[in-house]
């Protein structure tokens, strides 16, 4: 078998990515979107992790330590929102969510 | 105090419930501005570990928040009171044992006594201090089965075998009297079928001495466990206006602060005769009820002792008509049974059977207070709060 | 943990297995990222994107970053995904797995990210003399320890990542108190 | 390749480290086996002692004293109809055992059993641990979720919140413990279970006594949240049976609901051993230091079969007790037998002892060393499981709204408070 490279990592990475991006911009359900970002964001950090490897560096690393802070708080504030939102609207779709207020 | 009708007590349980929040029952969905989005309906029971038997409690919750309940009896519904009016005064006599099968003695006690006060006979003082033992003996008993289920649904389980473990004694001394351990038939109309077996006083006498430590026992294991402090206090708190509008009876009520208990209010058998106190509670919470039932057990200990060792000699059966066929008119009699006021109401017309024959069980009316307890606690608390009322569904739903 | 015992375990256990570890590991995750955007039902969902988060710490492991695989591990497949998990049952999903998977707008998404990832291809294709064959050995051992030296400091000097780090607390603090006033009922 | 196996033998790390993949898989499957066994075992002596406590006599009829008792049970479970309900998911509802069970043994591969015995010393080994344990909540979750049913849900629920709560207060102290780790001459902690253990002996001390009453405060606070962590009495709220009837496994029934009894007190023995490892000195004897002379070592060694000789002491008085009628003539021999074994065991552990009393490399003297790691550490990790089952025995459960206070209003301060004490102390003393 051929070596395992950074490049291949990148591949993943990047098809994570996409599959993401795809989620994000078609799916209906709010949690199901929120998920996606969480896929994106570990595509990121995969990429930051394999670079950190590359360069024989741990700045990388602590990048992708930094961007899992990151996602949990969005988590915690996407879900907070989407708790909030179900409680009035009783729906969690994402194209039912246009109004600016009601 | 004059005698309460059945009418009086409905009249009274209907003022307090409409004074209470009932638009559970009706939720008002027309109010768009806030949805509730856990609301969650949950049907506790007939086949439930916790509710004793075959309650259904149909519990709205919040999250687990109890927003309101709806008792469903009947489960276990045999048509007592219909079977009497089928059955001559004797032969209705063992039926009344199923109906609180924890408590038999007691139901039986207060069935003679109706018919008794009917037939306008008296039951010599020998029976009717052997009454007082033995129905005192199975108010212990009945605490002990309530105290062992009771902290087995908060989750201790150990009480309970050591509950049942001196249960046990005591049924073994009504085996010995009268031949059967819980649905015992003990007494008879005018007095009681059986003269004590030899042995019987010192039996008795060997429990008494065998059971103080043992209440200690129990409270070791649970009246200052801080677990079972949080559990109880402040939980399921009715108070005594409340409680009296619901007729409540029983340890619940004495829990909340007001003094009253048949054997004192309205002595019978032979009650006015002992030297006993009537433990009240203040805030009217599980853990007052915890406590006025550990010290109801320690003053039926003294009444036990008393009687005992002041037994007179003499007959035990009064002089009943060998067919009883009580004179045309009704009566009401009703006695402190371990779980509240046990009451008979029995219309004769003369003839060999009762016209109609309504009992008034304790458990049925205190059933009542659940949903005034529990509303605004969480589920756990349904649970601990029916295990502080201290039903026995063979009485609720006769 | 010694450095000779170290490298013995990079030399005797993580060659052997890599090439294969990493194509099953990279399979699991992008099948079942896949099935993250395609399952209609939101807890088969999160069960997907477990799968892969765990996928993607295995990879963590094999680019010696134990630390961020263990924080991976704990913080998204512990943390994150429980809550995903709770407040999916916390609103109730069975009308919204009856309706429609996608959004009106679904096929303008699906070409966006389908130029999305022509960019990526032609930046792998054309790019791919950039990136060095082989990674650089980075110590595992002490992975650790470093990551602590350069998020904390040593020895009384502030780390290069310290203040970073305090941000990051910070935005942890406000993201839990925005949580707590948005899903709170009466405050 | 018996090249490559034996070389192992002499070897003093773990398979792991020595990159050695067929020790690996022999350690992996010992432990499997191992657990397996003490979760039959832990399944009769809770029953045996929650009985004693509440003056029964337990399972009695299955064997002498129902010592066969966990495996017809186990018979049972496995020939029981496995019934899913026709409305719940069934993909997730067939695979939520496997996922707790999985988390659950998952853990074993970093536990050290002794400075060897252990599948693999990973430089994270306590993150690891407790990330994966914490996976095990997933499996109830979705379990509770995939019955499609009230009670389950509503245990499932209040299971992920309480785990999500005490995980943190349990981090908090295993944090401060792992501060502790960094006081000796080189400065640098380590987050290794082997490495947690070796700084205990290098500081002399089991990091309960360090800093008194610091270390205590963490372990207690530890104890605590563990409890409520494999939810065990008095933290047992998902599957209160008086409230939820059986909490997030009602609908589960035969083989299945045996793996979420399996992966609970797989759970449990995990657990313990991360605060053996933290706190308890993992596999030490005890006063390693302290007595250290070779004869010390021979005495310590003997312990294991002395251990074993008194159980089957016991044993044996337990024979000689029993009823002399002929319907328990086959319990007697079968009790009997029972004894030999224990005997047999313990002879051949004290002749093991012996035998590597003195030789330093020989094979007998690394079983002797093996086994006197592995006694230690099983016998410290007892004394937990006992104490999971007293806590049952005596307790009444708490309410929820009470454990989650308790987490966040008292076990999450004191925990802060501690680590940041203790890293004051450390800083003032180091």
């Amino acid at each position: 078998m051929v070596e395992i490279t950074t490049l291949h990592y990148l591949v993943v990475a990047a098809a994570l990515f996409v599959l993401g991006v795809i989620g994000v911009l078609t799916r209906r359900n709010v949690v199901i979107v929120l998920m996606s970002i969480e896929l994106i964001l570990n595509a990121v950090n995969l990429n930051l992790v394999a670079f950190s490897r590359m360069w024989g560096n741990l700045h990388g690393q602590i990048f992708a330590i930094f961007i899992v802070v990151d996602a949990a708080a969005e988590a915690a504030a996407g879900l907070g929102i989407l708790i909030a939102f179900f409680r009035n609207k009783e729906t969690v779709n994402v194209d039912e969510i246009d109004l600016l207020k009601w | 105090m004059s005698e309460r009708t059945d009418d009086q007590t409905n009249d009274a349980s209907n003022r307090a419930l409409s004074s209470a929040d009932r638009s559970y029952l009706d939720l008002d969905t027309s109010d768009k501005t806030y949805l509730d989005s856990n609301e969650l309906v949950i049907n506790m029971g007939p086949q439930h570990p916790a509710t004793h038997g075959v309650l259904r409690v149909i519990l709205k919750l919040d999250g687990e928040r109890v927003l309101g309940t709806e008792c469903v009896i009947g489960y276990l519904h045999r048509g007592v009171e219909k079977i009497a009016e089928n059955r001559t005064y004797t032969m209705f006599n063992p039926y009344v044992d199923r109906m609180d099968y924890c408590a038999a003695v007691s139901n039986g006690l207060g069935y003679c006594e109706a018919v008794e006060k009917l037939l306008n006979v008296e039951a010599p003082p020998r029976a009717k201090y052997i009454r007082v033992i033995l129905t005192e003996l199975q108010r212990i008993a009945s605490h002990q089965l309530w105290l062992g289920t009771h902290a087995l649904d908060i989750g201790a389980m150990t009480p309970l075998f050591y509950t049942f473990r001196d249960r046990e004694e005591i049924l073994k001394i009504f085996e010995k009297y009268c031949g059967a351990r819980l649905t015992t038939h003990a007494f008879r109309i005018g007095g009681c079928q059986y003269e004590t077996y030899a042995g019987f006083e010192k039996d008795v006498k060997n429990f008494l001495a065998f059971f103080a430590p043992k209440i200690d026992e129990y409270e070791t294991l649970l009246t200052t466990n801080r677990i079972w402090l949080e559990r109880t206090r402040n939980v399921g708190v009715i108070s005594a206006a409340d409680a009296i509008a619901l007729g409540v009876t029983g340890p619940v009520l004495r829990a909340s602060g007001v003094q009253w208990d048949l054997r004192k209010a309205q002595p019978y058998a032979a009650y006015s005769e002992f030297d006993f106190e009537i433990p009240v509670g203040t805030n009217g919470d599980t853990y007052d009820r915890y406590l006025v039932r550990m010290e109801e057990m320690r003053q039926s200990m003294r009444i036990v002792e008393q009687a005992v060792n002041a037994i007179p000699e003499g007959p035990i059966m009064g002089k009943v008509p060998k067919v009883i066929k009580p004179p045309v008119g009704e009566i009401y009699h009703s006695i402190e049974a371990p779980k509240g006021e046990l009451g008979y109401f029995i219309v004769s017309d003369g003839s060999t059977q009762p016209y109609r024959l309504r009992v008034r069980p304790p458990s049925f009316v205190n059933l009542q207070a659940l949903d005034i307890m529990v509303r605004g606690l969480l589920v756990a608390d349904v649970v601990a709060v029916i295990g502080t009322i201290d039903i026995v569904l063979g009485e609720v739903d006769r | 943990m010694n450095p000779a015992m170290n490298s013995a375990f990079n030399a005797g256990m993580a060659p052997v297995a890599t090439p294969w570890f990493f194509y099953v590991l990279a399979g699991l995750a992008v099948a079942s990222g896949v099935a993250v955007i395609t399952r209609r039902n939101a807890v088969h969902a999160a069960l997907a994107l477990i799968v892969t988060l765990l996928s993607v710490a295995g990879l963590y492991l094999m680019l010696y970053a134990p630390f961020v695989a263990g924080v991976q591990i704990i913080v998204y497949a512990g943390g994150i995904m429980v809550l995903f998990l709770f407040v999916i049952m916390l609103v109730n999903i069975e009308r919204s797995s009856k309706e429609r998977r996608f959004n009106r707008i679904w096929p303008v998404g699906l070409v966006a990210a389908c130029a999305l990832m022509a960019l990526f291809v032609s930046a792998i294709v054309k790019g791919k003399a950039l990136f060095p064959d082989r990674g650089m050995p980075l110590p595992e051992s002490s992975n650790t320890q470093q990551i602590a030296t350069l998020l904390y400091g040593e020895a009384g000097r502030m780390g290069q990542y310290t203040f970073a780090f305090e941000i990051a607390s910070l935005l942890l603090l406000v993201a839990i108190l925005g949580a707590v006033i948005m899903t709170k009922k009466k405050i | 390749m018996p090249n490559f196996i034996m070389s192992y033998l002499g070897s003093k790390v773990t398979p792991g480290e020595a990159g050695n993949q067929f020790w690996a898989l022999i350690y992996v499957l010992i432990i499997f086996a191992g657990v397996a066994v003490a979760v039959l075992a832990m399944n009769w002596i809770e029953r045996k002692a929650l009985a004693h406590f509440q003056i029964r006599l337990g399972p009695m009829r299955v064997g002498p004293h129902g010592l066969l008792q966990p495996i017809a049970d186990a018979v049972k479970l496995m020939l029981k109809e496995d019934i899913i309900p026709a409305e719940a998911d069934q993909f997730v509802f067939w695979i939520a055992p496997l996922i707790g069970l999985l988390a659950a043994f998952t853990v074993y591969t970093v536990i050290p059993f002794g400075p060897s015995q252990a599948v693999s010393d990973m430089n994270i080994g306590i993150l690891f641990m407790l990330g994966v344990s914490s996976l095990g909540v997933l499996g109830i979750v979705v379990s509770g979720w995939a019955s499609n049913s009230h009670y389950p849900l509503i245990g499932a629920l209040r299971s992920s919140a309480q785990m999500v709560s005490y995980e943190v207060a349990m981090g908090l102290a295993v944090v401060s413990a792992i501060l502790m780790t960094s006081l000796n001459a080189t400065g640098t902690g380590t987050l290794s279970m082997i490495g947690i253990v070796q700084a205990q002996q290098q500081q002399g001390v089991w990091f309960i006594f360090k800093f008194f009453p610091l270390g205590f405060l963490a372990f207690v606070i530890f104890a605590i949240a563990m409890i409520a962590e494999t939810n065990r009495a008095p933290f047992d709220m998902a599957e209160a049976e008086s409230e939820l009837t059986a909490g997030y496994h009602t609908e589960y029934s035969g083989l299945r609901w045996s793996l979420f009894m399996l992966a609970e007190y797989a759970a449990m023995i995990a657990v313990s051993s991360i605060a053996v490892t933290l706190w308890l000195g993992g596999w030490m004897r005890p006063f390693p230091n302290l007595l250290h002379a070779p004869a010390w070592d021979f005495i310590f060694s003997l312990f294991p079969g002395l251990t074993f000789l008194g159980l089957a002491a016991i044993t044996f008085v337990g024979v000689a007790r029993m009823p002399s009628q002929s319907f328990f003539k086959i319990q007697r021999i079968g009790l009997a037998v029972f004894a030999a074994v224990l005997g047999f065991i313990a002879l051949l552990l004290l002749v093991i002892a012996v035998a590597g009393r003195s030789a330093d490399t020989s094979v007998a003297a690394r079983f002797r060393e093996g086994i006197d790691y592995v006694y230690w550490f099983v016998l410290k990790v007892a004394v937990f499981m006992y104490l999971f089952i007293w806590y049952r025995a005596t307790w009444p459960r708490y309410r929820f709204d009470q454990l989650m206070k308790i987490g966040w209003k008292v076990m999450l301060p004191i925990s802060l408070g501690v680590l940041i004490v203790t890293a004051i102390v450390g800083v003032i003393f180091s």
